[in-house]
């Protein structure tokens, strides 16, 4: 999503016609929607849903055994559902309204007053902190809004799942992730993209969510992991996947989606979503082949699970990238990301002794602060221009300071805060499965079903 | 020649080959194999439609040796399998008349 | 679709831009095509033929036995092949000109004039029952209204195999549902979505298919199953799904190719399809968790399989509604779907002691009715409001009984000419496999082929 | 991709909103982008990526045995990721820009100059081939033309694959593929579809890519499957498909993909895109059908392997002549297809003796060609003109030899160069792996991993 | 005690189950099997490349029993696994030595 | 009767059947197994963890034939099957009690 602050998003995001019709643009109602942006953003929302479901269900249940395929299958989907109701009951209302620097109000709870301005079949263009200095009219209607952040907010919690793989209850996992999306993640959506947050206050450039989606995630995922403790018989049962062909499909889809997730963050069918779509594209390739060469070099087989491994490292460090950056800057993201996260995911894990199962901190957490990082470095100024601020957002030190303490802040309120949830739900049913079910397989024992 | 026949629980399978190796036993043959027994399985349910596993998922292994070899096997196959939970599985012994390598026809113990 | 009888579709359609120019609407020629409009149906038919294929497909074939995979895939893929041909051929033009109450004209036969407003490569909008009173103008070329409402007809049919899976030849397949689309789905859509339509007359609201698609196709599903019988084995065999993973990506598919079912109902890019979007995502949501809870709280575990059901439930469910509820609403529409069609599938059926393998009725037609009658409940006026009807189609008990006439047309009408139709093919090439071809299983039998 | 030799690209292409201001159109300046037009881009350039990357990754892996299953998933997704880097490092400056009629200069190496007109995070419509007579502005940014055309330039090579599968090894493919990417396929699209291309300047006809893709992929994959020879065990050993239900999805996301090559292809969401859809649908289910009757009738049983076959015949056959013909021509090209393909891919390879293991050349060279030709002879006038040309490129005889030349051309310049290339890459690295490693399969020898 | 191998049509499977617990038998091992026999399979044709179905899916059922059971055991598998219709399988006896109860130690006939 | 069991190279699995056919064998049965043998396998990777393949894929045939028919059998089971390469497998003997044919109730030899 863009950034709110500079409130260039008037300009960008009224399309063109408007801008030579000033008659309008000077209204003093809400705008006018788009149909173009509006078709876009409907498809992008179609789009970051296949990125859940059933993209990261595929991806996760692709790697890991037989007997809990079904289980992680399971769980994106049930986090799909559970987080929807969470969203359109409090979630958006706390991440998108104005309220506060640090949390939105009640004002939209149950969506109430989302179809005020519906007449006759007909709705207008949503002002994004409406009434405030940052307010930031959409050429979309507010219920498009609402669902495409949703989608972001069903993701979320879902990439959180690969860490503890393998060994968590149903039931703490409905409880936690319940509890997480509205304790952590609308409150870090709201700081990072409402244009009252305190941290788009600072000018934390994050486009598409590379800190309130992976490194969020990715951070709650390792505090997960070293809560849990690791699976039975760790370092020493097989734990190869059961199928790899489906996590290939699940990394396809993702990468698909992504255009949704990143050139959808522009909020209509601009020039912003075309280079967004551009970068993403290259960033993702590169990382991919980053990723491959490296394991090649020093392991001697370039493998299809390294391969989307880091196209995923790729998809994720360019997410915070996308509006700002132009492709030559989109290679050395994408190549930086692949082999970090190569690195991170097959040496330090082992280095550091936790049981991470799919990654999430190797790849969301670690493949985030690069994206996000390197966001502050590479950033191009007429990307972000506005009239307010015609020089937009360019790269510089100063950026990646202000940047690392975006990072920084997510880092420490995600650990903490999942930390502390996971206290709660293991107070409330416990976390982990007994030793004989972990070794029977979560689909049977909290299921009652296998695949063949 | 003794054919060493035993039913062990899936995740035993790494135990069992390990506790053979310092034996001598240079090869053996598993498959996976469904078990029906004391120890009762889980209820699927689909859509209201329900299904006992009555059949568990187990591993038979199949290890030919010397029958002098015999005792000390079958004895490293029950220790190495053994958890004393129910559907520990069962060690079998046949009698083999001859055996044969393939790759270079050495017949008998040669050929273990 | 919307409803044409009020004639709103004129207001709620043309692009807000055209609105304020007069100079444009009040011209008597063909209306203008909005690019927003037409990409979003042009995305929306790629979404719902994404719904059958690979999206019903591979939900069906995920639940059958390992010896029916292919036959189960291959079901709903050749429909998709037969029913594109009979709607270009003559499905479109008895569904979708103006022809009298009952039935529409050949005058789209083989789409004969369907180009005739191309010129210089440029299209004009189309009018849905152009010279009637009912007329409805359209922001999208013809060929996108027919390829859209084709996808429709395409799925219909599909929908129906889960009712006698693992036991049709193929042959009667083919003869059966080339008729079906002919004979039972043309004429009611008709009735219900073209303006001179008698169901679309009284006034029934059905906004994307609760009874032209999931009500008609799940009683025929069950004259299917009556007619058919038991599959050999039924209540004493392992039945048990060979691989619900398969299942769980094609519910997923079919969520979000839903979004172009209903969301493209709207047949634009407005505030109407994003209301759409989100009440169908909220009750699918709500009712995968009913299911879930019910089941929980009455058999002991959650099972993957009822999470998946439930969402199709609430998708089911929402259809006729979803432009027409709000938020909250849906909610309660969900949760109705699903625990009403958990208790039809898991304990109506068996107390009834049919064999609807894949529970088509359970769900199709108990769904579909569930939300039909809750859309005559929870209209909210503005969403259907228009110039010549102020006060739209509010809920309430007129509504009510008005979408019941509807819900039992199409069940009698469905169900009678099914039956008719199941003794045609019969006749003509019988309609079950043997006893030994049904243990051996389809895919040998009728295809030659299996999988591993 | 239009014919942009008769500049009919400008009248159809610009909004009709533009049309009635004339003063927009009289401007010397860049055009403006169309929201809609570029949402329907940006929608369209993820469906192509879908076709590749699962679609195309599994319609292959599905068709192979299951030693090569992850082996063939990973030849698509590497492929991908080589394709997105070199097409952003040259290729796409090599195809698209002016140059000469046979080869684009480098002034978009390293897509250099892309971001020109981006200001204030609005970008400008795209002029291909700006200076030039033949100049064809478009309505959206040149970052998705260019991102359209990349998802082109990825599968291209990715369908080469399947004549090779099972043998060949990783590195060559690494090899091969870069360089095929910019000696053949960068020179073909820019002949085909550049305005300065001098096949574009014979005016042959391929709106989506029949000779460019298809036929071009087509021709390489002979050449491969000569060169590398059959693989172990051909005719004696049972190569039957692992797993089909992989090659049904993959089939299946290639369908719903080729909506947006093909609709697409029209740049824009316009009467001609919609035209497109419709006649792409109906030859696939054409097509689709008559490979099975074809199938029937011949070997007694409807296979679902025919029946995908028969489709992606269909969608390969429609290619080219997707935005130039109407649906009655668009049955017999698909019937032509799926029974010409059916004989090429059952009977004449097997006479011929060649093994081209997944029917690259039966089903994409032969399809490509017999749709190539029958463009000529069905081309309808109207979807093509202009004010320049109002009468468009009807079909005939006339077309029909032009047609020819295209084909011939690109059998003759990419069946040697594919040679060469081959023949290079033997010299570097060898081709194929040794007969034990086949014998084991590619999955655990060439990447050290394997599915259950 | 004798190992009974019986090769049976899959779909035969839990009759035999059934007819074989009231003699007495608590447990049994299964496997999925290919069978080649006098049952011939279906032709799959794959774009014009044929290949013959040789081997068909059986069950093969492996059960010890003490020898003096070994004479009702066969007479119920036969009796339940029977249809009449090419396929149906064999029956075949082999002679154990020795038998052993993981769990418990137990051996011979107390191992069964 | 002996029950031939041989553990052979999955590709190899057509030529035996082709071989045994002149001899008279009418039936045989296999199975999918792993084998763990002098024949070392692949490591896998995934992500850093790994995992070394010691278990091949392998194939198992038992064959139960007339005593006197036995060595034939082998000797047929020990040509086709050989490639000299390491992992090429074995042939083993058993001693069958009784056979039965489960459609006809014919036993022992003509069972077969
Ligand atoms: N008589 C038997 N013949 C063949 N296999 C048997 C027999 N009894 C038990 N088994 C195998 O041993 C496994 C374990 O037996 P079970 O009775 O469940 O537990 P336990 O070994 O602890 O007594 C069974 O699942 C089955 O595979
Ligand atoms: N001599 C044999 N050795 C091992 N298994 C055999 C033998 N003969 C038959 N079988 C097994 O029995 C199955 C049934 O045999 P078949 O000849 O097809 O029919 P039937 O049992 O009716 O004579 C075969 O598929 C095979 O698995
Ligand atoms: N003692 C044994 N008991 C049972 N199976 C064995 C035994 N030794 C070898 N095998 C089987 O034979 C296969 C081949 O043996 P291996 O030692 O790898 O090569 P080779 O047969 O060339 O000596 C093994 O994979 C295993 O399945």
């Amino acid at each position: 999503m863009m950034r709110p602050r500079l409130g260039w998003g008037v300009g960008a995001l009224l399309p063109a016609l408007l801008m030579a019709m000033p008659a309008f643009a000077a209204d003093d109602g809400p705008p006018k929607i788009d149909t173009g942006d509006t078709a876009w953003m409907l498809t992008s929302t179609a789009l970051v849903l296949l990125m859940t479901v059933p993209g990261l269900a595929l991806f996760y249940a692709g790697m890991v055994r037989k007997k809990n395929v079904l289980a992680t299958l399971m769980q994106s989907f049930v986090i799909t559902c559970l987080v929807t109701i969470v969203w359109a009951v409090a979630g958006y209302s706390l991440a998108f309204t104005n309220g506060n620097a640090y949390l939105g109000d009640m004002s939209r709870f149950m969506l109430h007053g989302i179809a005020d301005h519906i007449a006759k079949g007909v709705d207008t263009g949503f002002i994004l902190g409406a009434g405030t200095d940052g307010a930031a009219p959409q050429t979309v209607p507010e219920t498009v809004y609402m669902m495409f952040q949703m989608t972001f907010a069903i993701i979320t919690p879902a990439l959180i799942t690969g860490a503890f793989a393998d060994r968590m209850k149903f039931s703490a996992l409905v409880i936690f992730m319940t509890l997480w999306s509205l304790v952590v993640y609308s409150p870090i959506a709201h700081w990072v993209w409402a244009p009252t947050g305190w941290i788009a206050g600072l000018g934390v450039l994050d486009f598409a969510g590379g800190t309130v989606v992976h490194i969020n995630a990715g951070i709650a995922g390792l505090v997960c992991a070293l809560v849990l403790g690791k699976r039975v018989g760790y370092g020493s049962d097989n734990m190869a996947p059961f199928n790899l062909s489906y996590a290939v499909i699940g990394a396809s889809l993702l990468w698909v989606g992504w255009f949704g997730f990143n050139a959808g963050s522009a909020v209509g069918a601009n020039g912003r979503a075309g280079m967004a779509m551009a970068v993403t594209q290259i960033a993702t390739a590169a990382a991919a082949l980053g990723w491959m060469f490296a394991e090649w070099m020093t392991k001697g087989k370039p493998s299809v699970l390294g391969l989307i491994s880091g196209a995923v490292a790729g998809l994720v460090a360019i997410t915070p990238a996308s509006g700002y950056v132009l492709p030559g800057s989109s290679i050395i993201i994408g190549v930086a990301a692949g082999v970090i996260c190569f690195w991170t995911a097959t040496s330090l894990k082992h280095m550091l002794g936790y049981d991470d199962s799919l990654d999430v901190f190797g790849v969301h957490c670690v493949g985030g602060i690069v994206g996000a990082l390197l966001t502050g470095v590479f950033s191009y100024g007429p990307l972000s221009a506005t009239d307010a601020s015609p020089d937009g957002s360019p790269g510089g030190l100063d950026q990646l300071k202000i940047q690392a303490i975006g990072v920084a802040t997510t880092l420490v309120y995600s650990g903490v805060m999942s930390f502390v949830l996971l206290m709660i739900t293991k107070a409330l049913v416990g976390l982990r499965v007994g030793e004989e079910e972990e070794r029977e397989g979560l689909d049977l024992v909290l299921h009652g079903e296998q695949i063949f | 020649m003794k054919l060493i026949m035993a039913i062990i629980k899936p995740f035993k399978l790494d135990d069992v080959r390990e506790a053979l190796t310092p034996l001598g036993v240079q090869g053996l043959t598993v498959s996976e194999v469904k078990g029906f027994g004391r120890q009762k399985g889980q209820t699927e349910i689909y859509r209201g439609a329900e299904y006992h596993v009555s059949f568990l998922p187990k591993i038979k292994i199949e290890v030919v040796v010397p029958a002098d070899l015999a005792d000390q096997v079958i004895e490293a196959i029950a220790k190495s399998a053994h958890t004393g939970k129910i559907g520990d599985g069962k060690i079998f012994v046949l009698d083999i008349e001859r055996a044969m390598r393939i790759r270079t026809g050495e017949v008998d113990s040669e050929a273990l």
